[in-house]
């Protein structure tokens, strides 16, 4: 029923999350409309009172600005008929209040809580300054001999999905993607996990989101998403990186 | 070094005008350096402050221009490598926050006001006063230096999570990031004396009369905000003796491989570091109070209620911090209760904006300068508040965490607060503190400069931020995604000169008034506070002839059935009111 | 001041015995723990399974640490006599630092939680316990000498 | 030194200034302590390796210098006693007993620490041991810092001269020493 209640509300702000978000970056994995249709949900919600507020407040300023021989009102602010001004919209606040925390707390729990069974496993490891990936290979199985690691390129097949392992050698580091809305902090002597669904083709930025010392600002690395043909092929070839990716 | 030379120095001069006509005769060292009347020391203090917020910004002017054109020579600073960069933007946040908004707003503000607005002649502990103040100076000083050392200044990230910040192999800073926390640490030093100071002069030193209810909203907010601060710092001055001490003698508090956890030092920061937020809103949302309803004519709109938003805007305050850390690897489990708590605070800070807003109903408003600094720290103040409530909500941080949404965000509500904040303290207050009345044309340019190229300098990294831009990142053009948003950047880089441009004209201002302004008299605003009564700049002691008492509350204008619209506190009931 | 001294009035005897009362209740909690294992068996041997010589170890340590801390500030400091405010704002601070303790202990005390895994903690206490297990076979009876 | 402002003498909580002040002192200091503090308890939960350190600490150390502290804080008190009766000579002396106390107190803990150190459990030997000197050693200082006021204070009140600060500095030692009757089971008795 929560999960009908959250689709339903999810599909009204859907459109909006789309051409909010979504025009500015591409839509990437299962879960990223669940957070633009979440952030167009919110932006429309604190757009309403913020409006609301804008509005009164330059009203309030013309119509009570200083004209000669009037006085201000003398007003505690105490008054039944005046307090209700505040306390109307203190109440609905509340209500808007409780639905985007449910909205929050629905998408929070599918992306971060929850760990879906897993189509494959990669293995996320971060160190000053660089990205290594660790794709299970063939046998679709890490810790085995015919893993596949790569250098600041992730390599995954559309459509699958995936659970990471997020390790990092010395300082925290932080796994973003942004065309996945994904992001998780690496932290030396934890395994993170987590998950990610691609839903879409082509090759886009990893960019490191914590502090992580001198070389940070170049802490880039590209996730190459393929079809199953390119993929497999890609495995079979024994993974071969596109040659500075990251244009560096 | 030379940043606290040029703030003596500008006190100095300052005060050899404003105390043309004062009768003591003391050493200049005993009465501008080494005093202990706390107008002097909110001096010292709005002057380190001012100095201060002069380097955080020539900061972001360097680390702005790397930005929109990478890898070039930055005009007064040559070409700026990735660890300068990253020292830029660390000591920028430091500075900005701890060094220029808790002074200024807090510590000068605070000193100045508290014992002038209860009628009292002096702080409490006039020297620890000034040994707060000292102390802080040395935390500056320090701070300062710590740019010169080997290896440059620290580079963390103004939250200096460990490891990197712990462990000089991973910093390559090893004394930038020892100077830093020692800095840090003493300037917490400072703040716990000088708001030990201000609760207990609020608390005890009230002129006869005064009551709870009939204390202007400005010293509440000072007041809280140094309570709040005292009750959250505790965990990190702890945390800081750890961290240092990670640093120096090499334990292992938040290294992992020698046993710690770097969580800790999260939790122990944003502990302190959120209600710091509202340690420096409050104040910036007094001062506004206090303005609004001196231009406005008007009675504040439910004092008790606004007061209670603040006492639950406080409480709440220490329920939120972890919403920092959504993503940073705390139990995502704890998520859920952050959220809960964040979203819940936004209702009280919600109600507080509204109340402020409806105390104009009804009034009388005059846009005078220090009024429109006021109005525009409710503008944009809203647009800070509600973009909070993105990042407040978990699921929507995943995606905005650590971009410049982010940063976008906070400076919504860092700028009104530590700048607008400030100006429209300055403006309203500058008559009582130099005896002279400020330039309201070359006022109202400052105004409208500063806020329309702050809004355009941020706009766009909202933009940019939504687009997935992270923070810290020293060059986009490393970014294939990203690199493309050139032009956003370079029109945040350029707004920002302009808005640095247009403090210029604050700052003649702010000379050319000293030395040519009209002459204030005690109450040029027909303000109804007691800091109105006292000669304007106050002598030593504030009212030689006598303390005044208080009769009423801080905001009686235009009572009925009085022939002035304005009822000081110090009047008693029975008589016309004074001048 | 006036008012407080026949508040304060006890005499200096009032005083001392409030250290007497300190110093015996420090003698238990000292005693406790070496104790502990003894009742622990003698509640084992009437029946009374359920005491455990952790929780003998417990109350007498921090048990009698906050009756201990509790004489000093309500009779030394004066706590009893003073502004009840001054007793709520030090209950205030001891509650927001349970308030820290419930926030961070489920990310720091704990070593594993939802989708993460403290492996260097618990890699370090795996070693240690090992480390300590043999360094107790190898040298129980030196150390039994040591602490005598 | 200039007059004592009309400020200091206002007292509209009822609550002497110094007092007062003493006290949100006191409250800042809970917070200090107790961030280290609650950060040592939840490592210690964590890690039952720990145990086997904390049994290398000497208890009988920890219980003479609780004793120590203890009897310095009964002379504070009675320091405090004498103050208000306005001997300020007596008060003085009860302060340099308790200020003896505190010298014997950190006396001790050099020795402890020496034979500790020498015995290799220094700072960076492991999690347990930093927090040991860490958390020691900040309320050493606080000890210290106490001495160094009440000398002032005692020096002072043998003047009869504000002998009310004989019952400021006597709160904040009682603090200090409530600090200690929590240190010493957390670090010595707890195993």
């Amino acid at each position: 029923m929560l999960q009908g209640l959250y689709d339903f509300i999810k599909g009204i702000f859907a459109p909006l999350g789309d051409s909010m978000i979504g025009s500015l970056v591409p839509v990437g994995s299962s879960f990223a409309g669940d957070i633009d249709s979440l952030i167009a949900l919110v932006a429309v919600f604190v757009g309403f009172w913020g409006l609301l507020a804008y509005i009164m407040f330059f009203f309030l300023i013309f119509r009570y600005r200083r004209k000669e021989g009037t006085r201000a009102q003398y007003v505690t602010g105490e008054e039944k008929n005046l307090k209700r001004w505040i306390s109307w919209p203190h109440a609905a606040i509340i209500v808007c209040d409780l639905v985007i925390v449910f909205m929050a707390v629905m998408v929070w729990y599918n992306i971060k809580q929850r760990l879906p069974e897993a189509d494959a496993t990669v293995r996320i490891v971060a160190q000053q300054w660089a990205w290594n990936f660790v794709h299970p290979g063939p046998d679709g199985v890490l810790d085995t001999d015919d893993d596949i690691d790569t250098f600041n390129e992730l390599h995954v097949q559309e459509g699958l999905t995936y659970q990471y392992e997020l390790v990092s050698k010395d300082v925290l580091h932080d796994f973003s993607v942004p065309v996945w809305r994904l992001k998780q902090d690496a932290i030396p002597g934890r395994i993170m996990k987590g998950w990610f669904k691609p839903t879409m083709t082509g090759t886009f930025d990893i960019q490191c989101a914590e502090m992580c010392g001198i070389g940070h600002g170049i802490m880039g690395a590209r996730v190459v998403i393929e079809t199953p043909e390119e993929h497999a092929a890609w495995v079979s070839s024994g993974g071969t990186t596109l040659a500075s990716a990251t244009g560096r | 070094m030379a940043e606290a030379s040029t703030a003596t120095i500008e006190t100095h001069e300052t005060h050899t005008h404003g105390h043309d006509d004062h009768h003591h005769e003391q050493s200049f060292w005993s009465k501008y350096v080494f005093s202990t009347d706390h107008k002097i020391i909110a001096m010292q203090y709005m002057f380190t402050g001012m100095a201060m917020a002069l380097i955080g910004g020539y900061m972001s002017y360097v680390f702005r221009m790397q930005l929109a054109y990478p890898g070039q020579s930055v005009p007064g600073f040559g070409v700026v490598s990735q660890g300068e960069y990253n020292a830029m933007v660390t000591n920028h946040g430091t500075i900005m926050i701890f060094w220029v908004a808790m002074p200024m707003l807090i510590a000068a503000f605070g000193n100045y006001l508290i014992p002038l607005m209860i009628g009292a002649d002096d702080m409490v502990f006039p020297r620890i006063n000034r040994l707060s103040y000292q102390v802080f100076l040395i935390s500056a000083i320090i701070l300062i230096a710590s740019f010169f050392v080997p290896g440059g200044g620290f580079a963390g990230a103004w939250t200096a999570y460990p490891p990197l910040s712990a462990n000089a192999e991973y910093s390559l800073t090893p004394l930038g990031a020892q100077f830093w926390i020692v800095a840090v640490a003493l300037e917490f030093v400072a703040f716990l004396l000088g708001g030990i100071n201000f609760i207990t002069t609020l608390m005890n030193s009230r002129a006869p009369g005064m009551k709870m209810y009939d204390i202007p909203m400005v010293l509440w907010m000072i007041v809280i905000a140094s309570v709040l601060f005292m009750a959250s710092v505790g965990p990190l001055i702890a945390g800081a003796v750890m961290l240092f001490m990670d640093q120096s003698i090499g334990t292992g508090f938040f290294d992992p491989s020698r046993g710690g956890d770097p969580i800790l030092w999260q939790h122990l920061f944003w502990f302190f570091g959120h209600p710091e937020v509202y340690v420096v809103l409050l104040p910036a949302m007094g001062i506004v109070a206090d303005v609004m309803c001196t231009f406005a004519r008007k009675k504040l709109f439910n004092y008790k209620l606004i007061l209670f938003t603040v006492f639950a805007t406080g409480i709440i305050s220490f329920f939120v911090w972890a919403h920092h850390q959504f993503v940073a690897g705390i139990d995502p489990r704890m998520a859920n209760v952050f959220t809960v708590t964040t979203l819940i605070i936004s209702i009280p800070i919600a109600e507080m904006l509204f109340l402020y807003i409806a105390t104009l109903y009804g009034g009388s408003i005059q846009l005078t300068t220090p009024m429109l600094w006021a109005l525009g720290f409710i503008a944009e103040f809203l647009i800070g508040g509600v973009t909070g409530i993105f990042l407040g909500a978990s699921g929507a941080d995943v995606y905005f965490h650590d971009t410049y949404f982010v940063l976008a965000h906070f400076h919504y509500t860092f700028f009104p607060i530590a700048i607008i904040g400030f100006y429209a303290g300055i403006t309203y207050w500058f008559p009582k503190m130099f005896g002279k009345m400020m330039n309201e044309t070359l006022g109202k340019i400052h105004f409208w400069g500063t806020t329309i190229a702050f809004n355009c300098i941020f706009i766009p990294l909202f933009i940019l931020g939504a687009a997935g831009q992270h923070r810290r990142i020293y060059n986009f053009q490393n970014f294939p995604d990203l690199a493309g948003l050139q032009g956003l950047r370079v029109f945040a880089t350029t707004a920002l000169l302009v808005m640095l441009a247009f403090q210029v004209v604050f700052l003649v201002n702010f000379v050319v008034s000293l030395i040519k302004g009209k002459p204030a008299g005690k109450n040029p605003w027909k303000s109804n506070t007691l800091e109105w009564t006292a000669d304007s700049p106050p002598p030593h002691g504030n009212w030689p002839e006598g303390l005044p008492n208080c009769y009423r509350g801080p905001y009686e204008y235009s009572v009925p059935g009085r022939e002035e619209d304005y009822w000081p506190q110090n009047v008693p009931p029975d008589t016309a009111p004074a001048e | 001041m006036a008012e407080h001294e026949e508040h304060t009035g006890h005499g200096q005897s009032y005083y001392v015995r409030i250290w007497g009362i300190l110093l015996a209740l420090l003698v238990v909690s000292i005693v406790g723990p070496v104790v502990a294992p003894a009742i622990e068996e003698m509640a084992a041997g009437v029946g009374a399974h359920a005491v455990k010589g952790w929780m003998i170890t417990l109350i007498t340590a921090f048990g009698i640490a906050i009756v201990k801390a509790y004489l000093v500030a309500a009779n030394f400091m004066h706590l009893r006599i003073e502004k009840r405010y001054i007793t709520y704002l030090l209950i205030t601070m001891l509650m927001l630092m349970l308030l820290f303790f419930a926030g961070v202990s489920p990310d720091v005390m704990r070593h594993e939680g939802t989708n993460w895994q403290n492996v260097a903690a618990e890699q370090e206490i795996d070693r240690a316990l090992k480390a300590q297990e043999a360094a107790g076979a190898e040298s129980h009876g030196a150390e039994g000498a040591e602490q005598h | 030194m200039s007059a004592r402002p009309i400020a200091t003498t206002r007292s509209a909580t009822g609550i002497a200034t110094g007092k007062l002040a003493v006290w949100w002192v006191v409250g800042s200091e809970i917070v200090i302590f107790g961030g280290l503090l609650m950060s040592y308890l939840m490592h210690r939960l964590g890690h039952p390796e720990w145990a086997d350190y904390a049994s290398h600490t000497n208890p009988w150390f920890g219980g003479i210098n609780t004793f120590v502290l203890l009897t310095s804080s009964l002379f504070a008190v009675l320091a405090h006693h004498a103050a208000e009766k306005g001997d300020g000579k007596k008060a003085a002396a009860w302060l340099v007993g308790t200020c003896a106390g505190g010298l014997i107190f950190i006396g001790i803990k050099a020795v402890e620490w020496t034979i500790e150190i020498s015995h290799g459990y220094t700072i960076t030997a492991n999690g347990f041991w930093q927090f040991y000197y860490t958390a020691a050693g900040l309320h050493a200082l606080h000890v210290i810092g106490g001495c160094i006021i009440m000398l002032i204070i005692a020096n002072d009140a043998r003047k009869q001269l504000e002998l009310h600060r004989v019952e400021l500095i006597g709160i904040y030692w009682h603090f200090v020493d409530i600090v200690w009757i929590f240190l010493f089971p957390l670090l010595y008795i707890a195993k």
